[in-house]
């Protein structure tokens, strides 16, 4: 049988409300409260903590674990799993991450909801393993081949890597799309208070499971029941309803159309308004210290706190300083950076990368307001002092 | 329920065929359309419940069998069939997961999740149609094909010592292993049956022959005797054995020449999802203790 | 207030969980903010170990130390590395069976936390001998019975007794210690 | 009575050739795709073991058991049986 | 031994000098003619046919060819082949491409010379593999996790597909870097007359050996014999200069520096800048009717070719019409693009995707100039009359 | 040449350890460190040209060995090494490669590449480290982690089938096959030496104790016990067989309890790149025939 | 001077080979440009098969047909699916063996192709049948002796008469064929 | 002779154990990482059989043949020989 989430048993594996642990750990609670059946992983670091959190709870809840044999299975797994109709999960990092770029796309081809935790580490390559990094950002665009859509989320506190573990589960079950909690290692390993919430104090949003009459069911298009949206209710497999699910090009009931463009483009552009019609409804931003900002860093995850610290710094020193920090990074917020930077004079985009969501912020923002990177690579935050260096010399 | 009559294959394709994709995209002569209806056949000895088996496959023109079948399909990547089957038990063990996999897809970029499902004795039926070709691509050469095979990539011939799948199951110690030509019906029926029936991995490999890819090129002549060849090239296990063990040279010598057919292996394991089911109760069980019942 | 205190040494001695203690403290048993972060070597194969704790009343932003308030050194190497990061009236304390040369010019409290295990029993609780210590040493806003159900809540009951007496007995040396 | 669905037929052959007592033959029957469909022989001695609709590996033979009288009319059912 | 090339041979093989081939197969001549000595691959169409074609000829030129068990072996086999003195390659399409994404990380970590041919189709996942498509672009330059750099060409006729992949080589040479040949199924599958080069007809960049003496010898850092170069000497494996090869971080002698900030920084810099600082040199594109155009299509591969009949179409009509033909995509050039944007009223980007490389044009866009996506996808090019349209509209 | 006595441990580390790279990150009393000092004598009683020789590997404890050695050496990425590996060989056979890899890196997530590797007979010495568990990354379970083994992933006790990898790769027909504990130092020496001799694919298993991941979790005591487990838990394949054939059913029930050891398959056949080397010659040959020489 | 040529039938008749061979013709035996594509059907297994010539004397842009001026048809469906495609005045060629029903109120050219092939005791050479017929048939600028050129080097030496007299066979009745 | 190169034993003491004749202990000395270096015993039946030099897993232990009498003196070289 499918797992069948058990929120009293799940709170007593979880323990006390208020607790000390690390941002990996915390992702793995939030995998458990939201409902996970099942996780497939295998070890990376430093996103093996997430793995081993659920190894040693998710059984204990009745949902089950494997460590598969490497990344690629570990997407794969998940993605069957989901099939069978469980909140499934896994989590890698960067390495892991690339070789996952196949399945991800199926993954969003075939409109499977899932969450892939991405604890960024510092690359390329091998990189550095034990240093935290942000170098993932567009690769979570980007990486598979053809044409895609990202829903990521960047959390900025341990708390955060809580919540948001939830969230995307929510985005993942609402548009049928695997979702990635962007984590970066400084903050996958930091330990800090979270506050475990109890079932009043979210908000799950579950499958849409098929429920229309079999013969009347359509596996791969608009939905059925729920009028206006775009994500197809799901037919779980088990169920009666026999969808077949594939990555080839598929018309609305699932059968290849390997040489049919209009309903290639037709598959497409659903896949991807589904996301981006609600682009709007979606952004997650915090805003700290911006009514009357002129010089602004655009920020997210752990970059968000030496940021935050040095517009303090900056505040005090009398600089029109503020922050943008975005909580959920695609589908890209192209509105709110626009209309920012209609705003202000000056955009810095502080990532511990060479320079990645800089592009789009670049891209989207007015060519009247100045964007300017603020990379620092080699698993290494940023200083507040050196972020406050930027503020100073942009109102030089 | 062998004593039930088989029904005649008008109401085998009403009830197992997905209306609308058939005919099947298979090239005339190919062999990998018998092993679906084989599959039916066992799947209607054992009387099971469409609505409660998965069907999954990787990328290849075995791969494409699910697409006709009436039932959950899921048709994924190249290779990871196996991968996305393990974790579709992990979340429901109550399907029953049969994968369609081609000698490529479950062997060359699969090889893999191939060998480590077999270690966990993960609880699911392979059935592997080895063509001794990548078919779907216009004939490459693949792990399976003999050495000297000419292939689109190994127009010189080939050089590589090729798998065999089935001896490569056994010694990871599958629950069940058979081999069979497509050409022979009764003895694929059946094995799939036991394999469906086995806890843990089962591996049938069927010999499908591949008109297009393979034989043309091979010299195999045309469908007829591309058919014909698995009547000479294969060799019942304990035959085959009892000539190697005892058999004169010039018989031995004649083995080269012959593949070994049979059910290899058929053993009682645990299967590793009920051993989970398992652990996760005593786990659980342990809880209530703790907590003194939920 | 806020409270910077960072506890190095080598990988296996336990300097992570004495962080852990301190922030679970200060975050569970009272009811600040703290976070602990930690630097790792090449891949953490043995090796130094270091551990950073801050503590506030207030959320905390950049999540690193930037001026530490106490820094607890349990080996020489721990020692002479990361003296540098310290303010010059950083508090100092140091294990002297471990950091045999701490003359730097400046007092140190010096608790003999690996001794204190070994009369328990077993080094391993080295570590919460010097948790007490510190605690003892240094007011970080949070009180000795808090620190001490963090190590309860932490350590395995089967060594519970073990671990509670190191904490105590590395809290009194503590308190009684002075920098020398 | 054999059936055979001519439009899902490609005309391997191995009904056939496989028939263990040849009650098969090519026709002229052409389907679709330009192929020419097997059908019982005038005279054959088909006794329905059901061997060729086993092998077909396109589903498109069914055996289906009646008696012998009945056969001769069966062969004339062709095409389209099943398929949607 | 490591192969030498010998050019009597290759040209005997490859036959009369003018032919009648696809672009797929012009690819395989062209890496033959370079002098490809190890080619890896794993068959996906549409890109079989490059190495079906090397695997008839390379063993007649005494090369080796090997059909890995899947595309990672293929990119860890050619980055292996490549530090034993071989040129190398391999072949793809999105699929196959998506899983080398670690190993393309790698290539650029360690600085290996080696090209990769993806004849794109339409993706996402397994797509449409008959279908030529456009839809890997992005994925080129952010594919794998970490900061990275790619270089690209995109051929738009089979001719250019023989000439660009030598081209693909001399710039792997050059700069020590993964480079891939961005064909799309379109051309990889047409047939057109191509000229074989003889030799004094183009140029061979060949691999910088190591030369120095062993003991001074610094194998990741600055060029010790070219000055100004910022491209390490190649230290063949087997001539005794004993490199340190690794995808983690590493300091100049190859030691890993996996805890090192400084050291990842001049590296990471140094990978990215050998390449970018090069950025204009690099620049390579095609002007179509550009000298008074004001409204132009920035385009690239196939699309170029409905598109240039567009344009003639529109000047034809009296619209001022161009086209700026991208031949190499990766580095961005970012200035040509700027200043055309300076120069004319609209950009129209036609692209065989959803629009990818029009992110880029319009991050380096003047704001005053509209940049405006024309995307197709399903496999089918750009009917010219529907670029005409597009032509039409801007003017109007 | 095994007349000339072998140097001391002060040459050998003059002439072979990469100045600057050590001490090794192995932690204490782990048994990685001894291969490579086993693999140094075996090349020094070969008389081998350090400058010929590639040694790579992947990523894990194990495949960190390379970085030790002061000649070519390619540390790759997770699982891949034997690809890569493959591809150093194919530029240039004339290279000697020997790939250090760990359980988990060749059979874990790089499982495919190795039977690919052993199925093609590809020249390569692979000198696989088992700790039966994931070192580097702190003690996750391995695919060679016995049933039962608590390990960071497997809290509750593996309950995963575990590789023989050495059982594995002779059912591959690997060219040369052994397994020894680290703590045995003469046999393995001797078996690196065949294994680089031998033509083909050669697999020395050697199982290292590892006190961090997997010897603490799993109650094997401190690194003295667990060095000496490997005494007590091993039998020398001959008189493993013999029992397995002939014993009494307590002496076989016992069996369960022992790994077998010893050199298991040594078998003489034409390496991958030698019959490969071959075909070019003879294209070439006809080649030029036809054309009248080049 | 542009010319663009269809042709389509069932795969495994040779059809992309014809295509080829006519330019290979314009461009390598004459000297043209020539442009060939092809369509696939889902996974180029079986079914249909289609390809496209475009010869020209000027650099070929756009390198699918946009006005096809000849459209050769060895198969009933590709006839009947391909016919749209056409202009009005587009030549036609069917093997009217394998297209039977071509009633569609213009004239036709038909080429008993597979009947010549069969009668030089081999169907394989339909389609060569076939190339030569429509070089008879139509004047793409390119000589006969240069498409048999191509022709020559296009098929294996073991059967370079068969299809010589296969490609004269059919250009002969290309020649001398009216539509009806 | 034996000479161990301290600063890179780590102290696993497989030297001291695996010694046939037990002619190892750990000594006093400690290295730089705070691990207790084995030694020759003063009273020692060392045959130079070289084990301890196998079996050292971090390549700390070097046995020179050398004359019995010169043992005595090569016990005292220690640490550094081969770093650099
Ligand atoms: C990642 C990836 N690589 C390559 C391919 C191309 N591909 C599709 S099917 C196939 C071979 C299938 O061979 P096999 O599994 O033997 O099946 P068959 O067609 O012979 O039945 C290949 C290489 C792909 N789809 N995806
Ligand atoms: C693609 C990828 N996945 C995961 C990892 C993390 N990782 C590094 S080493 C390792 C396990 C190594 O185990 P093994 O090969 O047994 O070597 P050991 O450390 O035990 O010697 C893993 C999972 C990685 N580096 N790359
Ligand atoms: S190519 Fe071979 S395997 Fe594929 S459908 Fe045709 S005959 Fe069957
Ligand atoms: S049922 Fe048997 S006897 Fe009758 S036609 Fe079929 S194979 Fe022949
Ligand atoms: S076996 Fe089936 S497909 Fe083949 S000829 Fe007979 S009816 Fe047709
Ligand atoms: S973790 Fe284990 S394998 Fe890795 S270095 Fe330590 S003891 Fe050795
Ligand atoms: S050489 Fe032999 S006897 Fe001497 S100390 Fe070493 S192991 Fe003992
Ligand atoms: S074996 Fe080596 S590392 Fe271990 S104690 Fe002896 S000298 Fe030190
Ligand atoms: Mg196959
Ligand atoms: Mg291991």
């Amino acid at each position: 049988m499918t797992y069948v989430r058990d929120p009293v048993r799940i709170r007593k594996i979880l323990g006390s409300k208020k607790q000390f642990i690390m941002g990996d750990m915390a992702a793995a609670y939030g995998g458990l409260v939201a409902g996970v059946g099942f996780f497939g992983g295998y070890p990376i670091t430093p996103a093996s903590e997430v793995a081993e959190g659920m190894a040693r709870m998710l059984p204990r809840a009745g949902g089950s674990f494997i460590q598969m044999e490497d990344e690629i299975a570990s997407m794969a797994a998940i993605i069957g799993g989901a099939w069978s109709g469980a909140k499934t999960m896994t989590a890698t990092s960067g390495p892991g991450f690339s070789l996952m770029m196949e399945n991800y796309g199926y993954a969003i081809m075939t409109e499977t909801p899932c969450v892939i935790v991405n604890v960024q580490r510092t690359g390329p390559s091998t990189g550095q393993p034990t240093q935290g990094a942000q170098g993932d950002m567009m690769q979570t665009r980007w990486g598979s081949h053809g044409d895609m859509m990202a829903i990521a989320l960047c959390p900025s506190t341990v708390q955060e890597c809580l919540d948001m573990t939830i969230e995307c589960f929510n985005l993942s079950e609402k548009y049928r799309h695997p979702v990635v909690l962007l984590m970066d290692g400084e903050v996958g390993h930091l330990r800090e208070k979270v506050i475990i919430p109890d079932e009043d104090e979210m908000e799950l949003i579950e499958r849409v499971e098929a429920t229309i009459d079999k013969d009347k069911f359509i596996p791969f298009s608009e939905s059925q029941t729920q009028p206006g949206s775009k994500v197809p209710d799901f037919p779980t497999f088990g169920s009666g309803y026999h969808p077949y699910v594939t990555g080839l090009t598929h018309n609305d009931m699932g059968f290849p159309a390997t040489d049919k463009q209009p309903d290639h483009e037709r598959l497409i552009n659903r896949l991807i308004t589904k996301i981006t019609d609600d682009r709007e409804a979606l952004t997650d931003v915090e805003e700290i210290m911006m009514d009357d900002a002129e010089v602004v860093f655009v920020t997210y995850g752990a970059s968000a706190r030496p940021a935050e610290s040095a517009v303090r710094m900056a505040r005090a020193k009398g600089i029109k300083a503020g922050m943008l920090r975005l909580k959920l990074v695609w589908p890209f917020p192209e509105k709110v950076i626009y209309e920012l930077s209609k705003k202000v004079n000056k955009i810095i985009v502080p990532e511990m990368s060479l320079g990645q969501m800089v592009h789009p912020i670049r891209e989207f923002a007015a060519k009247d307001c100045e964007v300017t990177m603020a990379p620092k690579v080699g698993g290494v935050m940023h200083l507040p002092i050196e972020l406050l260096k930027y503020l100073e010399e942009a109102v030089e | 329920m062998s004593e039930k009559e088989m029904p005649d294959m008008g109401v085998l394709r009403e009830k197992y065929l997905r209306k609308g994709m058939l005919p099947t995209i298979f090239c005339n002569g190919c062999g990998h359309g018998s092993s679906l209806d084989y599959t039916f056949r066992a799947i209607e000895e054992l009387e099971l419940d469409m609505d409660k088996i998965v069907f999954a496959s990787g990328i290849g023109c075995s791969s494409r069998i699910p697409g006709y079948i009436n039932a959950d399909g899921l048709h994924t990547t190249h290779g990871r069939s196996i991968a996305f089957a393990t974790g579709v038990k992990a979340a429901n063990p109550e399907l029953d997961v049969i994968v369609f996999t081609g000698d490529g897809d479950a062997t060359g970029i699969g090889g893999n999740h191939f060998i480590h499902a077999a270690r966990r004795n993960i609880d699911i039926t392979v059935i592997l149609l080895n063509n001794f070709i990548y078919g779907m691509t216009g004939g490459q050469v693949a792990p399976t094909s003999p050495k000297g095979t000419i292939a689109t990539t190994s127009p010189h011939g080939n050089l590589e010592g090729a798998f065999d799948i089935s001896n490569l199951a056994q010694a990871l110690g599958a629950a069940y292993v058979a081999r069979w030509p497509v050409s022979y019906p009764y003895q694929p029926i059946k094995s799939i049956k036991e394999g469906i029936e086995t806890k843990g991995f089962s591996l049938i490999e069927l010999m499908s022959p591949c008109p297009t890819a393979y034989g043309r090129r091979n010299k195999l002549g045309n469908i007829q005797k591309l058919w014909e060849w698995y009547d000479d090239h294969t060799m019942l296990a304990e035959e085959y054995d009892k000539i190697n063990d005892y058999g004169t040279e010039a018989e031995k010598a004649a083995l080269e020449d012959k593949i070994k057919i049979g059910v290899f292996q058929h053993i009682k394991k645990v299967g590793f999802f009920e051993a989970y089911e398992e652990q996760i109760k005593n786990l659980m069980a342990n809880d209530d203790k703790k907590w003194g019942g939920v | 207030m806020k409270h910077e205190i960072q506890v190095a040494g080598f990988g296996g001695q336990g300097v992570i969980l004495s962080g852990f203690i301190i922030g679970k403290a200060a975050c569970v048993f009272d009811d600040y903010n703290a976070v602990q972060s930690q630097s790792y070597g090449p891949e953490a194969r043995g090796g130094a170990a270091k551990t950073a704790v801050i503590i506030s009343d207030e959320t905390i932003g950049y999540p690193r130390p930037t001026s530490i308030d106490l820094f607890v050194a349990m080996a020489q190497e721990a020692f002479n590395s990361y003296l540098p990061d310290c303010r010059d009236d950083t508090i100092l304390i140091i294990d002297p069976d471990l950091v045999t040369q701490s003359d730097v010019g400046r007092p140190v409290y010096k608790i003999q936390a690996q001794k204190i295990a070994e009369e328990l029993g077993n080094k391993i609780v080295t570590n919460i001998a010097m948790v007490g210590a510190l605690t003892g040493v240094y007011d970080f806003g949070v009180s000795d019975e808090a620190v001490k159900k963090a190590v309860m809540d932490s350590v395995p009951k089967k060594f519970m007794d073990l671990n509670i007496n190191a904490f105590e007995r590395g809290l009194e040396a503590g308190k009684n210690a002075r920098p020398e | 009575m054999i059936e055979i669905l001519d439009d899902w037929c490609k005309g391997c052959e191995i009904c056939v050739k496989r028939c263990p007592v040849e009650a098969l033959e090519i026709s002229e029957i052409m389907n679709k795709k330009g192929v020419r469909v097997p059908r019982l022989k005038e005279d054959n001695k088909c006794h329905q073991c059901r061997l060729c609709e086993l092998l077909c590996p396109d589903f498109a033979i069914t055996v289906t058991k009646e008696e012998k009288e009945e056969e001769k009319e069966c062969k004339l059912i062709i095409g389209g049986v099943c398929a949607d």
